[in-house]
Formats: structure tokens, C-alpha cells, sequence
């Protein structure tokens, strides 16, 4: 069954999310693996927005997380205070899985989503942290979509936005912040993990027709590729339950 | 805050008095949701200048504002509008050319600041950023803080727990409380003593009204002094807090509304196609905000047939099926 | 917090499972209003034994609890039920005879110190309580914060400003938060997910659940999964704090249930009587408590007349013009 | 016309608050003369309750500010977290007058609402503070009631629960609090105020049928009584609205 790369990128996200976990996601694909999640592997997780929904019924795809589309049928709405409390109370923060994407990432997770250059004055200035500091600084577990590009994939991110595992091994700790980090990083070409202890990014999978050295010449720096697989491509379960429930009219499909 | 039965006023009236050049702002809503538009439009218009802004993700508006030279510095989370912005334009060029003074924190951040404001403390504590260059890189100097009593003396300070390792926390992020002077919000229903209730998300509304030394309330419907008494816990914000209460309808177009309107998506293609060249900037500008001279000739601009498009579907609160 | 879509089960389960003995319990309501009776009856008559109890101003469920013997220790602000009892009779004779360790609080300082552990920090600041003996006298001596990990190490912090005069405040009081065991809840409207609706004022009932590692909610009105979700924006409570829901239907007697009944000030009065001599309050819980089974057999007990007596007014959300 | 002694203790609290001043009261005698107010001088005033209920309509008296009747007809109910935040904050906070009452108070107006003896092992102990310490903290300006009698007008409060003006002068200000006090004390024989220098309680006025003497008589501690005159007596339009609209029932009245 044919699929594309995008579709593959969200069921790969998807399949990361374990049953009763409470989903934290942003806007695009990752509200998609979300859902898809929702709808294929984990019905009893429950979506959460920074804006304050829980268990929104997500009946069209929201293009924003302001979106009042993740309002409806939303078993409450309140607001960003609450909605971050939840992440950062330990009792419900550690069965938090994030989902997050960012303009630059490096080896240990770190995000960059504000600017390339030099912070004051930015050759490309972005949107900026919206919760995804506060996410990648609460939860128990992160899921990052990233396009995999040279500088995309750099040594070291121009403005760290979102804490990834630091300078890794116990780097979270050391900072002062509560454990769990990033857990996979999702992109085009391959899904990327890191090492338990060293907290080191590596290649975990490529994605059916590509291969360890198609992902290594996209990336700024290099990371090791003995543990990596091929991915298993999109069922026609999976892909039918994201075309036709998730996101029949391919707003972030494309 | 202000105390008195009847808070009703123009808009035009509201902006003279509550947003004076110069002021330190607040304005509500999320990315394309509930932006207090028309109060926007209706500042754009007056010409004022050298606000101070505090936002979180208050998307749409913050771009017109920052895009039509009102702002001279801003204090921000995230400066998008979903799918229509990713990055907001105008935002972006005035970063990039050296145009505004800024400094960023993250969402949660600014919603404790608020908070903060809003309790009279004079900061509250998080574990986000512990690690980061929103730690680390400050938008204002320490010299420019020194020099300007308006401005807390630090961007943020570390503290180490005083209570050793309870709640298991080593150290916190202490953020400074935020009061603007005026916080703009647009709310589905307002009584004549200010007092609102806001459907659906709430988002940090009632932080932001709360914090500020005045608050300025556009609504969509300008109920009775009794009419929000019959279930007062749906009523987000106290009426003491606001200072004027301004009837307008489809006053966060061309953002969202929940139950009433959704955003127009037509509009938000348009105007980052505006957005992005500065001729057509400042056409952009002159048709869709100096030329109309109130809400109710803009509102007549758009024209029943996209405002019929937008309207919200009883059963979702939005525009089932929109083509966006 | 549990993630289940269904957590209904029966009283004497719920207590059993998230009640132990010796638990770091916190309960909702206010005063006479909305206490979590029926819960705190069965914890009485499954006669669960030293908790360590945190209260602001759980007025009527306070007094039982430790009347019959289930307290150990005790934060509280406020120990009254109104003019009932203006202060509550069991706990100022397990006060004064020595019965019971406490430790005074005010209740904008209980509220802050559930909210810190709602959110997950260490401590929140306030103003409150500087030069006042709050600060200057502990209940609970370093030596025993020091022996039990399951208390703070200090009752209060006092910390200078770190953001110098920022917010015209030279220093706060930063109280400790509070992350109870379990916290009991009687709220209108529960969802079989734990979702809450509550009606009228929330006190610090949406704090606690949400500081809470358990939570357990019993309900005037179990209503179906979907049937809260037509406006989220009214339901306080997110279910997946919750950990189990109970539909008891007046389950807050002889306290108020707002919209549903009033505080039973005929059962209160005669409280009051028997809470004042040792004989006949071991006569009040053998007759109220230990001899009535449930809930159920409870509100038979009550009788139909007192019941039809306390039915709240649809207009009002109280009994009108009740003999009080 | 006749009055009770209860009567002008309401009227004469009630006839310090302004219009357009935000109210704080508790139970009992406060939450009437808070209503008074409203109902003769008042119009705009608005009650507010640290159980968050605000411009409450108070058809029937409340027995606790708890009760369901401070929900009835109000503009917004929240809860315990933005009343306080509401007073704390310079903004409206200094637009609130509280009042209060205790069990003990001393000539700075500091309260005691805990104890009675030694803290751990007390005489006699009470509620504690409610939000009495808060309010106390916080607001603009503070009316208190208290019975008239030596052993609550003592020269040092067992507990201090409430701060009044502290150790006196600017005690307020070394201990970090915000600006403002007490201002009255209404007892069953006079109102009391404080001098705005020294910040020590001095007599201001005493009941018609009363004098100075009977005051003094009645404290732990002696006040100046050089400004003192007798209080004016509730008037008949007082009496009517007092009796006919605020408490019919004489709930409280008695």
C-alpha cells in the first residue's frame, strides 16, 4: 500500500504513545499522531492542550491550539494555568508524554524554536517557546518531530528554547529538573533515541528505502547507527484509520 | 479596577481614556481565538504609539499591533498564528530588522507573571527553563532595567529551595509579576458592572484582567445587571476589575469566537499575503483599518457573505466543515 | 489520578481502597456547605485511625473526624461552622485536653499551599501573616519536621525580595506545599471519567483535588460520559486527577449542597448539643454513624420530613425562608 | 425611638464604609453591617466573601460565609484562591475595607482569634484565623467588633492572628506589610480609633448613656479619651432599613 512520508512520520510518532498516558500536543502533525494514537493504539490516553482543553473529541483537525475546535466536546476547559499545573505536578506530569517540534535540535534533545543567529539580532527570528519549554521541562517523556536537514541537525543550537537532556548523562538533574527527557525524535527519514546513559542521540530506524547513511549526511553531527533497523512501514489498518477518521480532508497530511 | 453599577461606554471613548500612548499592555485571546480585534483596530486607528507589550501567544493581535509601528517593546512566549503564521509576520520583520525591543519566556511563564500581578506578589515559582537560554539570554539589559522603574530589576532569578528537598525540587525559577496598565479582552457576554463570562477555553484571560490596573472588556452581547446573577461560577472575571464594557459584535473577527463566529480563514490567507511585502502592508493598513472608521463600517467591509460562512454551528461552537 | 474512562464504584470500596489508615487526608466544602459527609461517615464506621488532616475551614467534616477519633494531627485555619458552632466543640476539646497535634495556618495560606502542590512547586509567596504568630509559633518543633519525611522542615520561610522593591513588597512569606494522600470531594456533577461540575462557589475544593495523589469525588448526580461535555467550561474538575466517583445522593448532609438542599439546622443544632458532653457524643456516633450501615439507611434515618424540609428553592439554590 | 445596643454597633460600623468601596466581611454582626451600609450608605459598595462569592444579593443573612446564601444572586463565585488574590493585590486591595472580630485585642488593634493561655497547650482555644490574618494583612483599612471587656482589651494578645498597626508607628511598614490598619473598633460601649501618628488606640466615641469612665472601665489597658464625644444615635430611617430590610428575622439582631 502506497503511503507517504508524512503519513509515516505520524504513525511512527503514534506508535510511541502507550494506552492511559495523557498526551500533550501542539499544533500540525503532532496533534495528528495524537490522534492517531487516540484512535489506533491507545484509546484510553487522553489529549491535552496548553490552552487548557482535556479530552478534547477532536471532530475536525484544529490548526492551532487556540483553535475552538479543541473546544468541543472537551470534557473541561479552563486555561493555561491550569493546563501547565498539570503538567508540572508531579502526581500527573510523569504519565505526560509531549509532543513537540522545533527549527533546531542537537544530540541531546535541546531544542531551538526562537532564532538562528545571534539571539538580539537574528538572522531568522521564529515563534518563539510557546509551552514547548514547559512541556520539555515537566513531562515524563518527549516526542520530537524534526525535518531532517544539515541545519536542522546542528552541534549546537543557536538559543536553547526547550530542554532536551542538556549537556546529557544527569545534565536534567544537575539543572534542577524533574527526570524524563526526550525520548525519540521523529523525522522524514528515520526515528532517532537516545542512550539511557549518556543520553546520546542514535538511530534507532530508517524508514523503508533509505539507509543509516542517507540519515548521517543530513545531520550536522554524526551519531551511531549500530542499534538501527528498518522501520515497519504503515499498516493498511493504520492507514486507513488516519486517512479516513484522522484527517479525512488532509489538512496536515497535505 | 473601578466600582460603579454601569461601565457601559463607546469604543472609541475606551481607547482615549484607558490607552494612553506609551501604556503597558495586555491583550487577551490565543493565536487566532478571541483577540480583542476591534480594540486592536480601534487603537491601530487612534495612532497610538510606544506601548509596552506583554504576551503570551496573543497571536493575531499582537502582529497588527507590532505591524502597525504601535509597540515599541514586547515581552513574549510565542509570536504565531497556527497554520496562518507560523511565525507572525510582521513580528518577525521588526525582530529581524532591529524595529522593537524584545524579550522572550516561555507560555507558562507569562501566565505565572500574570498570575503573579494578579495576586500582588511580587514573583511566583517554576521549574520551566531550568537550563535554557530563556535563563540565560536577556532581551533588556540590566542597564536598561536600572534605568527604568517600570521594569523589574532582573529577568528571572534562581532560587534554591528553603525547604530542602520538598517536593522533591532542587531549585525553582522565580518570574516577576506583570501589571499592565490596561488589559484588552473580548468576551462573549459582559454585564454593565464589567462582570464577564468567557465560553470555552478561558486561556489566561482572567490572569491577564486580573493583573492590570484597568481593563478594558469588549463583548458580543451586552447582557442585563441581572442576567449573569442566575449561575454566577460561569462568571470568570468580577465585574470590580473592569473599567469599561464596550458592546461590539464580531469584535475578535478575524479571529474566532467560540459559539459565535469562527476565524476567517480568508481573511488570515489575505493578510499574510499583506503581511509579507511592505507596499502591500501598508494598503493593508489603509483599507481594512484607516479607512473604516469604526467597527461597524468594517464589520459592513467583510460583508454578510463571509461573516455567514464563519458562523458557528450551535451543536460545535465553530464552523463545521469550513473551508479553511 | 487515574486514567479510566469508568471510576464509578460504591462508598465503602472507595474508602477502603484510597483511604488508609494514617493517611495525609484533605477534605472539601466550606463551613456548613458542601463537606464530604457521607464519605467522612464511612470513614468513621470503617474506623480508620490517625490521619494526619489539612484543612482551611472544612468546618463540620473537621469536627466528626476528629470527634471520633480518626485525627492524629492537624493543619487547619479555621475550625468553626458558622454560627453553629463558631468553634467547632470536638476540636477545642481535643485541643485543650491534649488530644490531637496541630499546627495553625490562615486560610489564604491553606489555600496557597494546596495550590503549590496543584502545580507542582515547593512553595508559593505571600504577604499574609508577617509579624503575626502564625509565623512566629510552630505546632509541629523542627525535631519532629526532622523525623518525618513526610513533613516540610519549617512551617514558613520568611525571604527578602529578590527582585529588590519589584511589586512595593520588601518580603514574603513563603509557605510549603501541600500534596495530601487523598482528598474527598462532594461536588453536584460527576462524569463516570471524574470529571466535576460544581455549582456555586468551588471554596478550595479544585486545589485540593488537583494537589491530591487521590482523589475521591462523590456526587449529587452521576451523570453519563457525554453529558458534561456540551459546556467544559463550567466542569472545575479534569477526571483525570480523579481516582474514583460515587453517586451519593445527599452526600454533603447535614452541610449545604448548593441547588440541591441547605444545611439541616435542626441536625446541626443538635450536633452542637452532643458534641458538648463526652455521653452523649459516644451516643451521636453510635446512632448516627456506626449504627446506620450506609448512606442509604442514613438518609431513612433523617426522614423524609427533615429532608423535604432543607430542598433547596430552584430560585434561590437554598431553602427559603427555612427555620433556621 | 428605642434601640439595642446591637443596633447601633451595626449602624455605627456601617456608617464608616464609603461608596465605592469594595467590603469584606465574615459572619454574624460583620456580614450586617456590611449590608447596612449597602442598603443606607452605600449603593455602591460591593460585598465581597473570602469564600469567593462577589456582589452577593443577601436576601436572607447568611450564618456563615459559607453558606448557600452568599451564592444566590451574586455577580461571580470562585473560590478562596482570587478572593484573597483580589484583596492582596495593590491594585483593588486598596479599595477594601474588611471587617472583623476576635476574641482578644490589644491598643495597636493587633487580634487574637486562636488561643486563650499557652498556644500548645491552651485555656481556651478558638477557630483560629479563617481568613482573618489574610484580610488583616492585606486590605486598605479594617473595622473591628469586639464585646466591650477587660479580658479582650488586654495589653498583650496570648496569639497574635491578626496584625493590627503591630508594635505601633510604622510596625506595619518594618514588618513588610502593605499600608493601612485598623481604623475603628466598634464595641457593645463606643468606637474606638486609632491615632495616625503613634497608631494607638484612642477613644473616639461613646454610646448615648454611656461615658468616657464607663469605658475605661471595661479595658485592660487605658486610651485617650480627650477627643471623645457621644455617638449619635441611630436614626429613625437607619432603624427602619436596619430592622425592615436587612434583618427581618432578627437572625442576628437578635
Amino acid at each position: 500500500m502506497e503511503y507517504t512520508r508524512r503519513e509515516l512520520m505520524t504513525l511512527a510518532a503514534a506508535r510511541k504513545i502507550r494506552d492511559g498516558e495523557i498526551v500533550f500536543c501542539g499544533t500540525g502533525i503532532s496533534m495528528l499522531a495524537a490522534m492517531a494514537a487516540k484512535h489506533i493504539y491507545a484509546p484510553n490516553s487522553v489529549i491535552i492542550f496548553e490552552t487548557g482543553a482535556v479530552d478534547s473529541r477532536l471532530e475536525e483537525i484544529p490548526l492551532a491550539v487556540g483553535d475552538p475546535r479543541v473546544m468541543y466536546g472537551a470534557s473541561s476547559c479552563t486555561g493555561l494555568a491550569d493546563a501547565f499545573a498539570l503538567m508540572q505536578n508531579p502526581t500527573t506530569g510523569r504519565h505526560v508524554v509531549g509532543i513537540l517540534g522545533a527549527a533546531q535540535i542537537d544530540r541531546f534533545g535541546n531544542l531551538n524554536s526562537t532564532a538562528i543567529g545571534e539571539y538580539l539580532h537574528p538572522k531568522v527570528r521564529f515563534s518563539g517557546s510557546g509551552g514547548a519549554c514547559d512541556v520539555a521541562s515537566f513531562v515524563d517523556r518527549t516526542i520530537l518531530f524534526m525535518q531532517h536537514e544539515r541545519r536542522k541537525f546542528v552541534k549546537r543550537v543557536d538559543y536553547l528554547t526547550s530542554p532536551g537532556w542538556l549537556d546529557g548523562a544527569d545534565g536534567r538533574r544537575r539543572a534542577g529538573l524533574p527526570g524524563g527527557g526526550p525520548e525519540a525524535v521523529i523525522t522524514d527519514l528515520a526515528v532517532m533515541a537516545f542512550d539511557p546513559e549518556s543520553r546520546e542521540m542514535f538511530l534507532e530506524a530508517w524508514y523503508p528505502g533509505g539507509s543509516p547513511q542517507e540519515v548521517l549526511a543530513h545531520m550536522e553531527f554524526s551519531v551511531e547507527v549500530s542499534r538501527a533497523r528498518e522501520l515497519e512501514p504503515p499498516s493498511p489498518r493504520e492507514l486507513k484509520i488516519l486517512r479516513e477518521i484522522v484527517d479525512p480532508q488532509r489538512l496536515i497530511l497535505g | 479596577m473601578r466600582i460603579a453599577p454601569d461601565k457601559v461606554m463607546g469604543l472609541e471613548e475606551a481607547v482615549t481614556r484607558f490607552v494612553p500612548d506609551g501604556a503597558h499592555l495586555s491583550i487577551g485571546g490565543f493565536t487566532c481565538n478571541r483577540n480583542p480585534m476591534a480594540a486592536v483596530y480601534e487603537i491601530i486607528r487612534q495612532r497610538k504609539r510606544g506601548f509596552h507589550l506583554y504576551a503570551h501567544s496573543n497571536g493575531q493581535g499582537v502582529d497588527e499591533l507590532v505591524g502597525a509601528g504601535c509597540v515599541a517593546r514586547i515581552e513574549i512566549a510565542y509570536a504565531g498564528t497556527g497554520r496562518f503564521a507560523p511565525t507572525c509576520i510582521r513580528f518577525r520583520k521588526a525582530v529581524e530588522s532591529g524595529g522593537i525591543q524584545f524579550e522572550d519566556y516561555s507560555n507558562y511563564q507569562m501566565t505565572l507573571r500574570f498570575l503573579a500581578g494578579a495576586m500582588g506578589v511580587p514573583f511566583l515559582p517554576t521549574r520551566s527553563g531550568l537550563g535554557t537560554d530563556i535563563l540565560a539570554r536577556w532581551g533588556f539589559s540590566e542597564a536598561m532595567r536600572a534605568a527604568d522603574p517600570r521594569l523589574p530589576k532582573k529577568k528571572l532569578v534562581v532560587l534554591e529551595n528553603p525547604f530542602g528537598d520538598w517536593a522533591e525540587t532542587e531549585r525553582v525559577v522565580l518570574v516577576p509579576a506583570i501589571r499592565p496598565d490596561v488589559t484588552l479582552l473580548h468576551v462573549q457576554k459582559a454585564a454593565p458592572d464589567g462582570t464577564c463570562r468567557i465560553a470555552g477555553l478561558a486561556f489566561a484571560d482572567v490572569e491577564q484582567a486580573r493583573a492590570a490596573r484597568h481593563v478594558v472588556v469588549t463583548c458580543e452581547e451586552l447582557v442585563g445587571p441581572e442576567d449573569l446573577r442566575d449561575e454566577p461560577e460561569r462568571n470568570q472575571i468580577p465585574g470590580v476589575v473592569v473599567d469599561a464594557v464596550v458592546h461590539v459584535p464580531y469584535g475578535a473577527y478575524p479571529t474566532a469566537c467560540y459559539r459565535h463566529y469562527d476565524y476567517d480563514p480568508v481573511f488570515l490567507s489575505d493578510y499574510r499575503t499583506a503581511a509579507t511585502d511592505e507596499g502591500r502592508w501598508a494598503e493593508y493598513l489603509e483599507r481594512w483599518v484607516f479607512a473604516l472608521r469604526d467597527q461597524t463600517a468594517r464589520i459592513a467591509a467583510v460583508g454578510p457573505e463571509r461573516l455567514s460562512a464563519i458562523q458557528a454551528d450551535p451543536r460545535t461552537g465553530y464552523a463545521t466543515g469550513l473551508k479553511r
